[in-house]
């Protein structure tokens, strides 16, 4: 749900490409030749030193590990901050593993996974020379139950025993801080949560996880400068995150930490531009735009129908996946799509050809028929329940309307945001309508603000009937991919409400139960896709596609990386000599 | 009458043994900016007023915007009680003027800081001071309104001149059409192609991006050409229509008869006494555009990512993030009140005829 | 005053000259010679192309559209044949041109003395610092006090008369052969005006120059020139030494023209002083325009009584403020401070049907947009008239009675002339059935003749009414005609106030003499006796 | 140029405003320049193919709201297949990208709601202006007072804040391109009304409107009788230059993404959402940018012509296009 988040708190006035976050995960689908083409692509042996550009269109307005809502610790933050875990920096399927960072291990979990200790590296420093200390990580998260510094993700606070109830360390004046966390010495941080959660090693590596000197902390001021960990520190941050101009950490030892190759001396962050034109100055290369990389822009249509023509430039396009799903969503509290017929009838008519075509064609969306994305680490198992083909079977979709009763046809509303990104946006519901048509189905389109849209569709009350929606992984696995949506003890009444079928079956909640007690994510992975295929069957969704991403990039960058887990050309990995 | 404040400017034509000389002139000015002062107070009053209960009722629930759609409600509740947006909407309006006259200072969980008075309030968004946030945004809309002012008076007066020079000749037609393909085109699409072709295919300049002047004045205006071409190609039909109308006018007016009746030469007339009577127009009305452009910018900032006002505002807007949209408006519609009155001071001081009241 | 012979050839000669806008014909083979030296005065009514003449004596129809014809030498150019060079030459360096209007006449953007530099320069090459002296030179020679500073004045920051006198000036610059003036002192106050007459009288002896004088105003003519040539629909009248034209008119028209123009010295049937009920008072009027530092008063504590079936003149020069009292006597203006009754009972403000107007400007009185019957139906359909057919009835009846055919009702303003949209507006006023009527300027618009048939349907209509008139005008010979007793306003006061004949007879404020004295006389031997009592005056 | 010396010593006509019944002179004037004929037939063709949009796409035999993902290559990010943008016998200027709905379908329906929008706006900019600017021109100090105040706000409102605040007020129902005109209207009138103020000042100056005064009429009367039809000159002059402005907002708004919205094509969107494509297919750029060119060069020339037409000496006592919000622009 991060993109939505990020969208949320940024966004451009005129962005006219997908925007995507940072970080994600997901396994490399057998198409994907996108990384090693790249790191080919560019050639030669990577090098230290150089100045790397980023060119982002969103500004880093949150520097705050507290504030920041990743998964696996996002790209620029990723340089700075250190978490406990992390993800795996290879390209393709390996890198949507997770490997440790700060600690020596993924983490021993002892009662059924509700108790979780790490243990911290030797020798970790902060920018400034001083000691990392497992005290330091205790504080990083208490931090990020304060209101003041509220954006991150849900998780530790439903998951930590009296997480709930902890309102941050500026209000706590105890000094006990949040219990469930205990620190017995230097090196050591135990976690207790109040439910099994084999999924944890995920969790560490968002950037709550980030040890936070308590003498350095500002508070909301703290993002201006916040003390690194990782292997480059903030020398400059101008207009809240719109110029960032980052440095070597001295401190920082590649002995620590295997995962981060910082090859460029010097990485320059210039954000705030307009998509098309990042696209523009990649390509052409001028001058430092030559080293320079984007880790939030990909290739619109338009763009990639340019690209393709040109030999050079194709050879500096990689390709990403990122567990992302975008899908109609019903209320079967609102007519007539309490009926499972209606609903079925609307799944078979979808014509997903058209639908990707508005998405930007088939290189930049695959069409969807399971709502858990199409990777391995997700679980993924496929399924088609009620088969459209590739545009649609208006005619199946008929008879199960007069079945229902509709036989001459059926009018309903589908709601979409007005906001361009073109997965809930009014071009995708419109290839929608055209569809639907040929099934004597009329769409009546209700075009949203963005506000307006995400209060209706999260809220309990007002939810529309009928609207476009997506979900992105906060870390590649089924969990955080069913359980906010599916699991009945979920529905939130009086705020942001994600469950938006309102699905309350005890079956589903134990499984979901069972498969958390699980250490063995494999074995979890595997029980999440069929959980998934069974789930599908209520038809409370109706999967539209996976989107793919194709990141262009500088002639002079070398050691191209795009994990699975985000999508994202790696800028840990990125040498530019 | 220009557009910029007709009515407020009386031509004294024909009313003898009253004639303020410049001092006269500057004399009256004091009491007539003492009374646009108090208007333009007034003025940005109400606007700021009217802000307030445009945003009170929009839709958006700018706690769990700010929190993040994955907030619990009982996060929500504390974000929005941080905000202070329990608070009746009079109260925090009340609290916003206070603010702005007297400073406040809030915390920052581990300690408070002051915000010193003109004090506009924090974004919801970034915790930022607003007042700060504008401040790092003015220049850089400040330099993209007043280099595309002055190329658009040369882009514009000098098609007029021409073109009422040449008037009724192919030349002119051209011209006219010339920057009326400007006026026609919105410049995200002028703006894009252009830098299509100069930056990309041509690499004769560099993608825009602020350089601030004070860094390298010369990457300042080498950056901002672009920026400030793609304007002045929107406006320049309009300065080059302003001009070629009042210095026709001007070329009907009995004072050049007599020039003419003197054997005075074309060339001289029209360069010397029609083009002194299109000044005081022109002048006035790039004093108001360039106050405009201080909230107008939007696209060209949105396409060349230039991180001035009219983004700012726009973005803010967009995810309600009301203390800066209130303080930005406040401000550009500042510039733009500002602008009027320098206007008018401006085309009293080029006609000396013209009484301020 | 005696021209300066020169036989070798004329300075002006023109033969057959025809002038063409589009269809109609603005001069019709008009011929006449001027000698050097000599000058010569073009007299003739609106539209008698006049100024059309002067303006093809520089050449200055050409590239306009005109269609001129005939032959025009100007110093021994042909100014049809001219290049555009000789032409440059000529304008401004041969013969030199002064205009109506001295405001518009001068580029307001440009110091005074610098316009006058500009036009040396072209003419003589001279550097920019020895046109400056030679503007200034120029300046101090037609009188401006303190040239070298004023030279660096605009022209707003001029009085009229300046202004007309810089406009001489920068004439005389190239010290040209002959000085074309077309109605150069129309826009100006009769003491100005002759002054700028003294002017151009002395200057003419003093440079010898010829002076071609375009004017509407016989009396001007008689005051500076040699010969007139009188000219109607374009055509020559008649032409001789002024003293023969002026003194015995031998053609009709120029009897009806000189019968017209109304005099102040002409004997004059002393009225018996009405007796009437006063029917319109104010006390202590004043009214000031401007706030603050700016603030002046234009009309500053002015008494008048209005008597049934009387007519009270008021005279002044522009600025004098008469216009702004006689808008608060009909209620367009509310006095500052004072008090206008009615009747004797104090008045709320406002206007009154009661009162009405008669406005200066033809064109600007009447919505260009509406039919005359419909305008001076408004009075009644304001009153609550609402049968269409009364009120046609009563406006065509009123229209006949001034004098205008009723079958115009639907017509608009333009199709009408100055004198009939006068007319118009009298109707209107009458419309209403007023007690007073302020007229406001009501003939300076207008053309001798035109204007005596208006004066002489006042008068009428005052007669059968029993109206009482406020007549407001600048040039007293109409005042004098017009009026059974006179006000005369100086800077919003009224300086001195009496019957016809006290005032006009036996001026007692000199301001008074001063008026008197400045107004043009028919006859030259009294324009030149006048010419040294102004000497006298202006010494004393 | 010396049509000072052309006018008749009276200098009548040419100072006057126009006469309502030089309405026949009005049309002879404006006769007199080609240029503006030009410009007239063309609008006139333009409202003429807004009008019958439909009747002239059933011609084509084509809608367009339908996909034809036929004519696209989805691999290559759905450009149009075929040569110049897929232009054929059936599609007569090509395929939009990513869709396949017909161009000249959704161009000519694109006229319909640009020059709809544009039109409205201006009316509602127009009837707002005139109201407010006679009311303040003919009140006394404080009723002009206020008028000019609240002027001076709108016109210090920037136009895209507003209206983006307004666009997400208005419930999602409320039909689009009505919604755009509306705002458009209400939030720019203030130049409008800053001119016709000033215009109202000077006429009411007039000799014509004092005596109207005298006859005891009132002011509300005088307004409508005297005062409105003198105003129709540079008010008819000013809307004339207005629209062509108000086409290229609508086009700023859609970019901004509060404009019409899809499935309904209006030129401005088409602009917003070609302009990335200007190098893989042109013509989707073009297509629209020549249109919306062509209809304000007309709109402007056209609006030039009916100026002098109606009245030549003020020609250029009303300055062009002054004082319209900028914003809709840069």
């Amino acid at each position: 749900m991060r993109q939505s988040s990020v969208i949320a708190r940024r966004v451009a006035a005129a962005s006219v490409s997908l925007v995507l976050a940072a970080g994600a995960a997901a396994c490399a689908g057998p198409e994907d030749p996108g990384g090693d083409d790249a790191g080919n692509g560019a050639g030669g042996k990577p090098a230290k030193g150089g100045t790397l550009t980023v060119l982002n269109s969103q500004p880093q307005v949150d520097f705050d590990p507290a504030r920041l809502y990743t998964s696996g610790g996002g790209n620029v933050p990723s340089l700075v901050f250190r978490t406990l875990t992390t993800r795996n920096r290879e390209d393709g399927a390996k890198g949507s593993e997770v490997v440790p960072d700060l600690a020596t291990d993924l983490g021993k979990s002892s009662k059924n996974a509700t108790v979780w200790t790490y243990t911290l590296k030797k020798g970790l420093k902060y920018e400034d020379g001083s000691p990392i200390t497992s005290a330091d990580v205790k504080y990083g998260i208490e931090r990020s139950f304060a209101g003041e510094l509220s954006g991150g993700a849900p998780y530790l606070r439903d998951w930590l025993i009296g997480g709930d109830k902890y309102a941050g360390p500026y209000k706590d004046k105890s000094g006990k801080g949040l219990e469930s966390i205990k620190t017995p010495d230097e090196r050591t941080i135990v976690f207790h949560l109040n439910k099994p959660e084999g999924e944890f090693p995920y969790l560490a590596t968002q950037t709550q996880f980030t040890p936070v000197p308590k003498n350095k902390d500002k508070g909301t001021k703290y993002e201006e400068h916040p003390v690194s960990s990782g292997p480059y520190k903030v020398v400059e941050n101008e207009n809240d995150g719109e110029r960032l101009t980052l440095e070597r950490n001295p401190h920082w030892s590649a002995k620590t930490d295997p995962e981060r190759k910082a090859y460029p001396d010097k990485i320059d962050v210039r954000s705030g531009l307009n998509s098309s034109v990042i696209n523009q100055r990649l390509s052409a290369g001028q001058g430092s735009d030559a080293a320079a990389v984007t880790t939030d822009t990909n290739l619109g249509p338009a763009e990639l129908a340019k690209v393709t023509g040109d030999k050079a430039l194709a050879s500096r396009v990689g390709t990403g996946h990122f567990g992302y799903t975008n899908y109609l969503a019903f209320n079967p509290k609102v007519k007539p799509f309490d009926d499972p017929k209606v609903r079925q009838a609307i799944s078979y008519a979808v014509d997903r050809s058209s639908v990707v075509n508005a998405a930007g064609g088939s290189s930049l969306a695959e069409s969807a028929t399971t709502y858990l994305p199409n990777q391995k680490s997700f679980g993924y198992t496929k399924y088609d329940h009620f088969p459209a083909g590739k545009s649609g079977n208006p005619k199946k979709a008929r008879e199960l309307l007069k079945e229902a009763g509709h036989k001459d046809g059926l009018t309903i509303t589908l709601t979409h945001s007005n906001a361009k990104d073109f997965e809930t946006s009014p071009e995708i519901a419109t290839s929608i309508q055209d569809a639907l048509k040929k099934a004597g189905i009329t769409v009546k389109l209700e075009g949203l603000e963005d506000n307006d849209y995400k209060d209706k569709i999260h809220s309990a009350e007002d939810e529309p009937g009928l609207f476009l929606a997506h979900w992105g992984a906060d870390w590649p696995s089924g969990g955080p991919f069913l359980a906010p949506i599916f699991d009945g003890r979920q529905i939130v009444k009086d705020g942001a409400n994600f469950n938006t079928g309102f699905l309350d079956d005890k079956s589903v909640n134990d499984e979901i139960d069972e498969i958390n007690k699980l250490t063995d994510l494999d074995a979890a992975a595997e029980r999440w896709g069929a959980l998934d295929k069974k789930i599908g069957e209520k038809a409370l969704t109706v999967p539209l596609f996976h989107p793919v991403y194709k990141r262009l990039y500088g002639k002079d960058v070398k050691n191209v990386v795009i994990s699975d887990w985000t999508g994202v050309l790696d800028v840990s990995q990125v040498a530019v000599k | 009458m220009t557009g910029f404040s007709p009515g407020r400017t009386r031509l004294l034509r024909g009313m003898t043994g009253f004639s303020p000389g410049l001092t006269g002139l500057l004399h009256g000015m004091t009491g007539f900016l003492l009374r646009r002062a108090a208007g333009a107070l007034v003025t940005l009053l109400a606007i700021s007023v009217i802000i307030y209960a445009v945003f009170y009722i929009a839709p958006g629930d700018v706690a769990q915007i700010t929190c993040g759609p994955r907030c619990s409600p009982a996060q929500v509740a504390q974000v929005s009680e941080q905000l202070r947006l329990d608070d009746p909407v009079y109260v925090r309006y009340r609290d916003f003027l206070q603010g702005i006259f007297a400073g406040r200072d809030y915390s920052t969980g581990t300690g408070t800081e002051h915000c010193a008075a003109p004090c506009l309030g924090l974004s919801y968004q970034s915790d930022q001071q607003v007042t700060q946030l504008i401040l790092a945004k003015l220049p850089v809309t400040g330099s993209l309104a007043l280099g595309a002012m002055v190329m658009w008076l040369i882009l514009g007066v000098g098609t007029g001149v021409l073109s009422a020079w040449r008037r009724g000749r192919v030349t002119e037609r051209v011209l006219t059409a010339v920057t009326l393909a400007g006026t026609a085109t919105p410049v995200f699409v002028i703006g894009l192609l252009l830098m299509i072709v100069a930056c990309g295919q041509l690499n004769w300049l560099p993608f825009p991006q602020y350089v601030p002047f004070t860094d390298d004045p010369q990457q300042w205006a080498w950056n901002l050409l672009l920026p400030w071409l793609s304007l002045a190609l929107i406006e320049a039909a309009k300065y080059a229509r302003l001009t070629r109308a009042s210095m026709l006018e001007t070329l009907a007016d009995d004072h050049v008869r007599t020039f003419r009746a003197y054997g005075v030469g074309e060339r001289s007339i029209i360069g010397k006494h029609a083009l002194r009577g299109a000044f005081a127009p022109v002048i006035a009305l790039s004093a108001n555009d360039f106050g405009s452009m201080f909230g107008g910018a939007v696209l060209s900032e949105t396409l060349f990512g230039l991180p001035g006002m009219g983004r700012e505002l726009v973005h803010a807007v967009k995810v309600v993030d009301l203390p800066v949209v209130v303080g930005m408006v406040l401000v550009t519609g500042f510039f733009v009140v500002l602008a009027n009155a320098v206007a008018d001071v401006l085309y009293a001081v080029a006609d000396r005829r013209v009484v301020l009241s | 005053m005696s021209p300066i012979p020169d036989k070798a050839h004329s300075l002006v000669h023109v033969t057959d000259l025809v002038v063409d806008f589009g269809e109609t014909r603005a001069v019709d083979r008009l011929s006449f010679t001027l000698d050097r030296g000599a000058a010569l005065g073009l007299v003739g009514e609106s539209g008698s192309g006049k100024s059309t003449v002067a303006s093809a004596l520089l050449g200055l129809h050409r590239g306009t559209g005109a269609n001129v014809g005939g032959e025009v030498r100007v110093g021994g150019i042909d100014v049809q044949e001219a290049s555009g060079a000789e032409l440059r030459r000529l304008r401004g360096g041969k013969a030199a041109m002064v205009f109506q209007d001295p405001l518009s006449s001068l580029d307001p953007y440009y110091a005074v003395g610098d316009q006058i530099a500009e036009v040396y320069r072209v003419h003589t090459g001279a550097s920019r610092r020895a046109a400056r002296a030679r503007a200034v030179e120029v300046l101090d020679r037609v009188g401006i006090a303190d040239a070298v500073r004023r030279a660096r004045s605009r022209p707003h920051e001029f009085s009229g008369g300046m202004r007309q006198r810089a406009l001489i000036a920068m004439a005389l610059a190239c010290e040209p052969e002959l000085l074309i003036a077309d109605e150069p002192t129309t826009a100006l106050d009769v003491t100005v005006q002759a002054q700028i007459l003294d002017l151009l009288h002395v200057l003419r002896a003093e440079t010898g120059m010829g002076l071609l004088l375009v004017t509407h105003d016989v009396g001007v003519a008689a005051e500076s020139v040699d010969d007139v040539l009188v000219m109607r629909y374009g055509r020559s009248v008649e032409r001789g030494p002024v003293r023969e034209v002026l003194g015995a008119p031998r053609e009709a028209y120029t009897r009806e023209l000189l019968g017209a123009v109304p005099r102040v010295d002409s004997p004059r049937e002393a009225s018996a002083p009405v007796r009437g009920d006063v029917v319109l008072e104010a006390v202590g009027l004043r009214r000031e325009f401007g706030r603050g530092k700016r603030a002046f008063p234009a009309v500053d504590g002015v008494s008048l009584t209005v008597r049934r079936g009387e007519t009270l003149g008021i005279v002044g020069e522009s600025g004098s403020g008469k216009t702004t009292l006689g808008r608060m006597l009909v209620g367009l203006l509310d006095p500052s401070a004072g008090e206008i009754r009615h009747g004797g009972d104090p008045s709320p403000g406002g206007v009154r049907a009661g009162v009405q107007m008669v406005f200066q400007d033809p064109v600007s009185s009447l919505n260009p947009r509406r039919a005359v019957g419909e305008s001076i139906a408004d009075p009644l359909r304001a009153r609550g008239e609402h049968d269409d057919a009364v009120v046609r009835a009563r406006v065509r009846a009123l229209m006949e009675r001034v004098g205008l055919d009723p079958a115009y009702y639907g017509r608009y303003p333009h199709e009408f002339s100055g004198g009939q949209r006068q007319r118009v507006g009298i109707a209107r006023a009458l419309a209403a059935e007023p007690r007073v009527i302020v007229c406001d300027e009501p003939v300076s618009a207008l053309d001798v003749t035109t204007q005596a048939q208006v004066t002489a349907l006042l008068a009428e209509l005052q007669e059968e009414h029993g109206l009482a008139l406020v007549f407001i005008a600048h040039d007293l010979a109409v005042v004098r005609q017009v009026s059974d007793r006179v006000a005369v306003m100086r800077q919003g006061r009224i300086v001195e106030q009496g019957s016809v004949d006290e005032v006009y007879g036996a001026p007692r404020q000199a301001y008074t003499k001063q008026l008197l004295a400045a107004v043009p006389a028919l006859d030259p031997e009294a324009a030149a006796r006048r010419r040294t009592a102004r000497g006298e005056l202006a010494a004393a | 140029m010396s049509e000072a010396l052309l006018a008749p010593e009276a200098g009548t006509g040419a100072t006057a405003p126009a006469p309502a019944s030089g309405a026949r002179q009005f049309w002879r004037r404006l006769r007199t320049q080609r240029a503006a004929l030009v410009a007239a037939v063309v609008v006139a063709l333009l409202v003429l193919v807004a009008l019958a949009a439909p009747l002239l796409t059933a011609i084509e035999g084509q809608d367009p709201g339908t996909y034809h993902p036929d004519l696209i290559d989805s691999g290559r990010g759905g450009v149009p297949i075929g040569s110049f943008g897929g232009i054929s016998a059936e599609h007569w200027l090509g395929v939009e990208p990513q869709t396949g709905r017909d161009l000249f379908a959704r161009l000519v329906h694109g006229a319909r709601v640009s020059l709809g929008v544009a039109f409205a706006a201006t009316f509602v900019q127009v009837l707002i202006g005139v109201g407010v600017g006679i009311a303040a021109g003919l009140g006394n100090r404080l009723v002009d007072q206020v008028l000019s105040r609240a002027t001076d706000v709108i016109v210090a409102m920037p136009l895209m804040v507003l209206s983006l605040a307004l666009m997400a007020i208005v419930p999602s129902g409320f039909p689009r391109p009505v919604l755009v005109a509306l705002v458009i209207g209400l939030v720019a009138w203030g130049s409008t009304a800053k001119i016709v103020r000033a215009q109202t000042i000077t006429l009411k100056e007039l000799d014509y409107v004092a005596a109207a005064r005298l006859s005891g009429w009132s002011t509300w009367r005088i307004a409508r009788r005297e005062l409105l039809p003198g105003l129709a000159a540079p008010v008819i002059t000013y809307a004339a230059l207005l629209i062509p402005l108000n086409i290229t907002v609508e086009a700023a708004l859609s970019f901004l993404g509060v404009g019409v919205k899809p499935p309904t094509a209006s030129w401005g969107q088409m602009l917003t959402s070609a302009d990335v494509w200007y190098q893989a297919a042109p013509q989707y750029l073009l297509l629209p940018a020549g249109a919306l060119f062509v209809t304000v060069l007309a709109l402007t020339v056209l609006g030039d012509g009916i100026r002098t037409a109606l009245d030549p000496r003020a020609a250029s006592r009303l300055r062009i296009g002054t004082g319209q919000k900028r914003e809709g622009r840069a």
